[in-house]
């Protein structure tokens, strides 16, 4: 008959109505500045800089200013100027570090690619979303200062990539002290040979191969 | 009373005379419903209630609503051949015309002596009164008008409706 | 002057307004509703004598302009109906061009 | 009954008035009388419109399994001594979307006719009002109580077909004009079944005054069955086919099309912003108020009270009840229908709504003519009656869709 | 409660609503149909038991209800309802009757495709039959009559796609109207010599003592008769038709053509019975001359030797039929010859008592027959039956009860105390014997006939495909059976202990204790039929279908004879037929020659003054004319010229004209 489907159809809203009050579940919005949003970990907005402490960040930067995300940033967005001179890194070796790192979020458009090339996992997308400023220029060119975050709180944006992360530099930081030692120990038996036996020979390569991380498929 | 009545002249007359004189079709025919709720206005006055009310919604929302749609149905485009104006010749003879008829009108209403109360208050005439009087003693006039609505509606939709008959029914 | 008289001029004025306004515009349109405001200078006349009557329960003037308000209507309706007619024969709506079938 | 006619609470605003009006000179008693009327009906009228939009909103939300406005509230003036707790569940939204309208910056196009630009949102919004004026809000509370009342209601609610024109005339947008249109051809070709509707309720009550048509609804069977209309058949018919029009004829959902603001951008309102925007939001919502008011009036007995016990309560308090329950109608249908295209509106109009309305134009002569009935005839009268109702509306439903299924789009496909 | 015979309409009203509502819902709506058809049906049953309960307060009123149809000259033509027990015992009959059949053609005519019409000619037989019933006027009784005609034509046509169908139809209705005829001449003449056709109206009605005793007063100049004997006549002959008496029996044996429960219902319970009802109810008209003793005819003798005749005749003829419903049919017939009899020979109330036990036990024998028929995939030749005495145990039980009843089985079945009423009547007459004796020897033939109907069927082994998987029916069709058959036995109490029913009839007559000598002798004829029978068909039952029968190796010829029909159709299609067509060709000759010839002449008379009017006007009368046109057209076109298309020219012209008279009036006017 005429008319039924509507009756249904009213039925359907009245339910919502009823149900909005009782059952919370069915409510499809968050209210938002109370209830914040549980962000999926791969939602990304612009990127950070990792730095390894959050007491020293300017010290503890992972980043080496090799310019590749500088020269593949899309958009161009990011500028680094390198320093002149070098710094232990994360595995001791002495790096550069830049003096200026700066990216106009005004301009990125957040592809992350800037993150995925990054060879030394030191740049990384951010997922704050609250970025208005009140300066047009000024307030969306982020500095060296304002990109750093420590790999705490990279830990608790996205556990599960910064674990992997951490787990592949600590066996980078092994393998780099492992061939370290092994060099030592290489140097040391060089010198020993030099005395006379060419025995030791074999002894690095199992301990270079040994660090080799077998990346844990997450 | 009087002031009242002179008021309401003056907004009906003045609304009718610039509705007539004005270029803007739009315009004119919106001043045509100023006017025509001015004698609606006048209705009131007078005390004829029903009829007022009839006049407004016939008028007002009726009837200048298919003076409205009848003047947008008609644009006229930019013309490619000049008109040939002969406006003002016709205005003369129109205003010669229509004043005399005015002057004699004027002559025989003031010329004859009308010596009826006017201080009586106004009439009143309930719907139901009127009502039976339409059914009653008018029925057959209101019956003959029912019909006459009829034919004139049907007769709109003929004459307005475009006659696709020729055409093939589904052109793309 | 009587109130009656004050009626009766402004229906007359009114009237001619709309004589005025029927034989001196060239649109059809104008043309049509100059014929209402004729008609509607009629039923001012028809309230004004039933306002100043003598009989007012035979309510006859009353009666008259609901006859007459409806007439006007059906004119309207079949007036522009004509008036769409001839357009869509001449496009333009030119009282003074709709003469072919003069003598 | 008669001790709750003259209640203090029933008298109170009538005798306030009074009052008021006695405190000045006798000139000027008759113009104040009015303008206190004039002033108590925008006030209130205001006020409902203001919490309409809000209940509207909200409700909405809560029948799309959404919370609807919740913030706006007081602001928090941090230099009081005492805190206020400043969010009011959102019930102060109107008031900031109104200084938000007031702020806005009035655009009106270079090619405009400014004039009628102008006094399209003025006039439509005066129009409306002008309904509200034969409305009985009460027992002796009706503002100008007409003998043509009904007729009056109409002839102002026609009116505002004017502004609409006026409205996309002057916009000079041939979008707007198109759009006006469409918005005049639905709301006329609406407007013969509204008034269809509405007749039977006349024919009844045998008057066309409002005030009377409610008094005619007076009166309980056993004391708790009211006589309303829309307890009789061809009343609870009636009003459904009131209720469709009367959506139709205030352009809301489900026959938002004119307006639609996701195909249309807002139709004959696109060069319309700030408050002149809001002048016609507000005379829509004004619109709908007086259409449910006259629903309540012609069908839902007006401000009688529903149980005979019931009268203790303030007339005008039932009736405003009554219209918030309309609105509260309207409402729940605009968050549950779709929107109709244009040729499912009008066939609704001419195949469904207008035969139907006629057959029950005459089944209420069939009611008028039997009153006299008594005894078990009254239940042949009711039979009768109700068949009238059933059997057509079934047939002609069944008429009505007979082979349309969905749009077949002929040049789309591939 | 007591119902007012001003309500009587209600009654047939009620089918005749269900007529309509069959006639408008769509072919589909065949539970509707049904469901309207007995519905109604049995609430006419209820309105007609409270009608009955009405009547029998006082049996001896006939309450009247007459209103004016139409004007007619100075008076009016008037119909009106009639409550007496004979009318409500026939209408409580006819509804019980109808709503047991209508329920069982739920069941008989599922499969059909026309199910609904089926129901609403039904209804409309229904409610004509009871129109006739509660009729107080003979024209209002013949209008019903004629509709009940109707009814039982497309009922008999049903299934008008068999050719055998169409033609029974057409028979039927055709041999019918011929008595219908009479019937109409006689209400004229009675319209015309008493000025009413109200059956009872105050004292002046047409069975009212003042208007017989003017009507016997009058005499016919030829032959003698009295007006009342020649019209009593002419409306025996509409009974007659509708009947099947004899001579007008033919068309109700082909008129089983159509469905089974349209020939339990029509022509055997109750459409046939309304001939004698007719008798029945203008009986005081028809025994009116009975008290003159010098008249050369009484009416009722007629009535008498024409029931004789059919009575014995129709027993006759079924002895030889094989058709289990011409069997049915003839029996029918011949039941009907003792109704007629039972009023000829003065005693109408056991007519009506005969009348209605027969009408519950030939509709129970119908249904019965109708039962085995859709059992048997609508075999209805006994001798490719058989055997079914076993499959179908509740049809078996309930034909068997009515063949008794209709045999005239002793005490305990309605149908002998009802025909045992009519042999005591046929005893009592003093004009002649011979109509008892015919009575005695149908007595004898009736239960030969149904003895070898049951026999046939119902025993020994099947003998066609068909029969041999026949099954016993659905409750819907069972049911009816059952409660016809216990009516069949019940309707004894109607005559015994005491003859109740017949005071309730007539509450003058004087009822004398039956003649044990006569009781003894019809029971000794029942028990020779049924034993002939037993011993014919019954002991050895027939092998084969083929096999020949017992009677007709016996004596070829009459057999042969008798299930010819006696020849009555060849002989009508000799004579009546024959009469027929020569009358049709020399009209048809008239028609060609002398009419058409006439016609032929004046057109040709027409067509010469036409040449010679067109003539003259041509050549003198034009010529006059074709100058002034000339003028006139010449005046038009100058006058043309100031018709120049240009309105506001026009309005001008007006608007100057208007002040030209208005200048007119109040310059001249005033002086």
């Amino acid at each position: 008959m005429l008319g039924s489907g509507i009756i249904k159809g009213l039925a359907v809203t009245a339910k919502n109505f009823v149900g909005s009050y009782f059952v919370p579940e069915r409510m499809v919005t968050e209210q938002y500045p109370e209830d914040r949003p549980k962000l999926p970990e791969n939602y990304r907005s612009f990127p950070l800089l990792v730095s390894e402490t959050a007491e020293d960040p300017m010290g503890t930067l992972r980043c080496v200013a090799c310019q590749i995300c500088e020269k593949e940033c899309p958009p161009q967005c990011i500028y680094i100027e390198k320093s002149k001179d070098k710094k232990p890194d994360a595995t001791g070796k002495m790096q550069l570090y830049p003096v200026v790192f700066a990216i106009d979020t005004s301009v990125c458009m957040s592809c992350g690619l800037c993150a995925e090339l990054c060879p030394f996992d030191s740049i990384k997308m951010d997922q704050v979303f609250e970025v208005a400023a009140t300066n047009r220029f000024a307030g969306l060119l982020l500095n060296r200062e304002q990109l750093a975050k420590s790999n705490a709180y990279y830990h608790s944006i996205r556990p599960v990539e910064a674990a992997e992360v951490d787990a592949r530099l600590a066996a980078d930081r092994q393998a780099a002290e492992a061939k370290a030692k092994a060099a030592a120990a290489a140097k040391a038996a060089a010198a020993a040979a030099k005395a006379a036996a060419p025995a030791a020979q074999p002894a690095p390569a199992p301990v270079a191969e040994a660090p080799k991380p077998p990346s844990p498929a997450a | 009373m009087t002031l009242a009545l002179i008021l309401l002249s003056v907004l009906i007359l003045g609304s009718a005379a610039v509705a007539i004189a004005l270029r803007n079709l739009i315009h004119s025919a919106l001043l045509f419903v100023g006017c025509w709720a001015g004698i609606a206005a006048f209705y009131l006055w007078a005390g004829a209630e029903f009829v007022a009310f009839a006049q407004v919604l016939i008028y007002v929302g009726a009837v200048s609503m298919v003076v409205l749609f009848a003047v947008l149905l008609t644009r006229q485009g930019n013309e490619l051949e000049p008109v040939k104006d002969d406006s003002f010749n016709r205005f003369i003879r129109a205003l010669i015309a229509g004043g005399s008829v005015a002057g004699v009108l004027l002559g025989a209403i003031l010329g004859t002596p009308m010596d009826v109360n006017t201080a009586s208050p106004a009439p009143t005439m309930t719907v139901r009164e009127l009502g039976a009087r339409l059914m009653g003693p008018h029925a057959a006039a209101l019956l003959i008008v029912g019909v006459l609505l009829t034919v004139a509606l049907l007769g709109a939709v003929v004459l307005a409706a475009v006659d696709r008959s020729d055409q093939p029914e589904d052109a793309p | 002057m009587s109130q009656l008289q004050l009626c009766l001029v402004l229906s007359s004025f009114l009237f001619c307004i709309g004589l005025i306004g029927a034989m001196a515009r060239s649109n059809t349109i104008l043309v049509l509703l100059g014929v209402e405001l004729m008609l509607n200078a009629a039923n001012i006349n028809f309230i004004a004598f039933w306002r100043y009557g003598p009989d007012h329960a035979a309510g006859t003037g009353i009666l008259f302009v609901l006859f007459s308000i409806a007439i006007a209507a059906s004119e309207a309706a079949v007036g522009l109906a004509l008036v769409i007619a001839v357009y869509r024969h001449q496009k333009n709506i030119r009282l003074q061009e709709a003469n072919r079938l003069k003598g | 009954m008669s001790a709750s006619t003259d209640s203090f609470l029933e008298r109170a605003p009538i005798e306030a008035r009074d009052w008021l009006v006695q405190l000045l000179p006798a000139p000027l008693q008759w113009f104040t009388h009015h303008l206190i009327t004039i002033g108590a009906i925008l006030a209130v009228f205001g006020l409902f419109f203001a919490f309409t939009t809000v209940a509207e909103r909200k409700l909405l939300g809560r029948l799309q399994n959404r919370l609807g406005p919740n913030r706006s509230g007081l602001p928090k003036f941090s230099a009081l001594p005492w805190h206020l707790k400043h969010k009011l569940f959102g019930l102060t939204q109107p008031f900031a979307d109104a200084v938000k309208a007031l702020t806005k910056e009035d655009i009106v196009p270079a090619a405009a006719d400014k004039l009628l630009h102008f006094l399209a949102p003025v006039l439509v919004v005066a129009f409306s009002l002008l309904t509200f004026a034969v409305l009985p809000f009460g027992r002796n509370m009706v503002p100008v109580d007409l003998d043509a009342g009904l007729l009056y209601f109409f002839a102002a609610g026609s009116a505002t077909e004017l502004t609409i024109f006026m409205a996309g005339w002057a916009s000079r947008n041939k979008y707007s004009l198109l759009a006006a249109m469409r918005a005049l051809a639905q709301v006329i070709s609406y407007e013969l079944p509204l008034l269809l509707s509405v007749v039977p309720v006349v024919l009844v009550a045998g008057t066309l005054s409002t005030n009377e048509i409610v008094t005619a609804q007076g009166g309980w069977s056993f004391g708790i069955l009211p006589h309303w209309n829309i307890f009789t058949p061809w009343g609870f018919i009636g009003f459904l086919l009131f209720l469709v029009a009367a959506l139709a004829e205030c352009n809301r959902s489900p026959f938002d099309l004119p307006e639609a603001e996701s195909e249309l951008i807002a139709g004959h309102l696109t060069e319309y912003s700030g408050f002149k925007y809001a002048l016609f939001f507000m005379a829509e919502y004004f619109g709908l108020t007086a259409l449910s008011g006259l629903g309540v009036t012609l069908f839902l007995g007006g401000w009688q009270a529903p149980c005979d016990f019931l009268p203790f309560i303030p007339s005008y308090v039932w009736f405003m009840g009554k219209l918030v329950m309309m609105i509260v109608f309207f409402i729940w249908v605009r968050g549950t229908l779709l929107r109709l295209r244009i040729d499912q509106l009008t066939r609704l109009a001419w195949q469904f709504i207008v035969p139907l309305a006629l057959i029950n134009l005459g089944n209420a002569a069939f009611w008028a003519l039997t009153a006299s009935w008594a005894g078990p005839l009254q239940l042949v009268r009711l039979g009768v009656s109700l068949a009238l109702v059933v059997g057509p509306f079934i047939l002609l439903g069944r008429r009505l869709n007979i082979g349309r299924g969905p749009r077949t789009y002929r040049y789309a496909t591939s | 409660m007591y119902f007012p015979a001003s309500h009587l309409w209600i009654i047939p009203a009620l089918p005749l609503v269900a007529a309509a509502i069959g006639a408008l819902v769509p072919r589909s709506g065949r539970a509707l149909a049904s469901g309207a058809a007995i519905a109604s049906m049995v609430a006419a049953f209820f309105v007609s038991c409270l009608a009955l309960h009405t009547a029998l307060a006082d049996p001896a009123a006939h309450a009247a209800h007459n209103f004016a149809w139409f004007d007619v000259g100075s008076g009016a033509m008037r119909l009106g309802w009639l409550l007496d027990p004979l009318t409500a015992f026939m209408c409580v009959m006819v509804t019980f009757v109808s709503s047991l059949i209508f329920i069982f053609s739920l069941g008989y005519m599922k499969e059909d495709a026309n199910f609904k019409q089926f129901f609403c000619f039904l209804s409309l037989f229904a409610a004509a039959m009871l129109g006739l019933l509660v009729a107080n006027s003979l024209l209002l009784l013949f209008i019903c009559w004629e509709l009940v005609g109707l009814a039982s034509y497309l009922l008999i046509g049903f299934w008008f796609h068999k050719p055998s169908a169409a033609a029974a139809a057409k028979k039927a209705f055709i041999t019918t109207r011929i008595g219908d005829l009479g019937f109409l001449i006689g209400l004229l003449w009675l319209y015309d010599s008493t000025g009413s056709l109200l059956f009872f109206d105050g004292g002046h009605g047409v069975l009212e003592a003042a208007t017989l005793t003017a009507l016997t007063g009058k005499t016919l100049v030829c032959c003698g008769l009295t007006v009342s004997t020649a019209i009593g006549l002419l409306i025996f002959c509409g009974a007659v038709g509708k009947s099947g008496q004899f001579p007008l029996h033919v068309w109700l044996p082909d008129a089983m053509e159509g469905p089974t429960p349209v020939s339990a219902l029509i022509h055997a319970a109750t459409m046939v019975a309304a001939g004698v009802f007719l008798i029945a109810r203008v009986y005081p008209l028809m025994s009116a001359d009975q008290v003159l003793a010098n008249v050369p005819l009484h009416a009722l003798t007629v009535v008498a030797f024409i029931g004789a005749i059919t009575a014995l005749l129709g027993a006759c003829i079924a002895v030889a039929q094989n058709d289990i419903k011409r069997i049915l049919a003839f029996s029918t017939v011949s039941q009907l010859g003792y109704m007629m009899l039972a009023l000829g020979v003065g005693s109408w109330t056991a007519a009506i008592f005969h009348l209605l036990t027969h009408a519950f036990f030939k509709a129970l024998l119908f249904l019965g027959a109708g039962s085995v028929i859709h059992a048997a995939h609508h075999e209805q030749d006994i001798r490719r039956l058989g055997g079914l005495g076993a499959k179908m145990k509740i049809t078996f039980a309930t034909f068997a009860i009515g063949m008794m009843a209709l045999s005239g089985v002793p005490f305990l079945f309605s149908g002998f105390w009802s025909k045992e009423g009519i042999l005591h009547a046929a005893h009592e007459w003093d004009v002649s014997h011979l109509p008892l004796y015919a009575g005695l020897a149908a007595v004898v033939l009736t239960a030969f006939y149904m003895t070898r109907l049951m026999a046939e069927t119902f025993f020994g082994k099947s003998r066609s495909h068909e029969s041999g998987h026949a099954h016993e029916n659905s409750a819907v069709m069972t049911v009816p059976l059952v409660l016809l058959a216990a009516c069949a036995i019940l309707l004894s109490l109607l005559a015994w202990p005491s003859p109740w029913l017949q005071h309730q009839l007539d509450p003058s007559a004087h009822s004398e204790p039956g003649g044990i000598s006569l009781m003894v002798l019809s029971i000794v004829l029942v028990a020779v039929g049924i034993g002939s029978g037993w011993a014919i068909y019954g002991r050895k039952p027939r092998a084969t279908e083929a096999s020949p029968d017992p009677l007709e190796t016996a004596a070829p010829d009459i057999i042969a004879a008798l299930a010819a029909r006696l020849g009555f159709d060849e002989l009508y299609a000799a004579t009546v037929g024959r009469l027929n067509s020569g009358f049709a060709s020399l009209a048809d000759f008239m028609e060609r020659w002398i009419w058409g010839g006439a016609v032929t002449l004046l057109a040709r008379f027409g067509e010469f003054t036409g040449v010679v009017n067109r003539e003259t006007d041509e050549n003198t009368l034009n010529g006059g004319f074709d100058s002034v046109s000339h003028q006139i057209r010449g005046t038009g076109r100058a006058y043309s010229r100031a018709q120049t298309g240009d309105a506001h020219g026009y309005m001008r012209f007006i608007a100057l004209g208007f002040v030209v008279l208005m200048l007119f009036v109040m310059l001249g006017g005033s002086r």
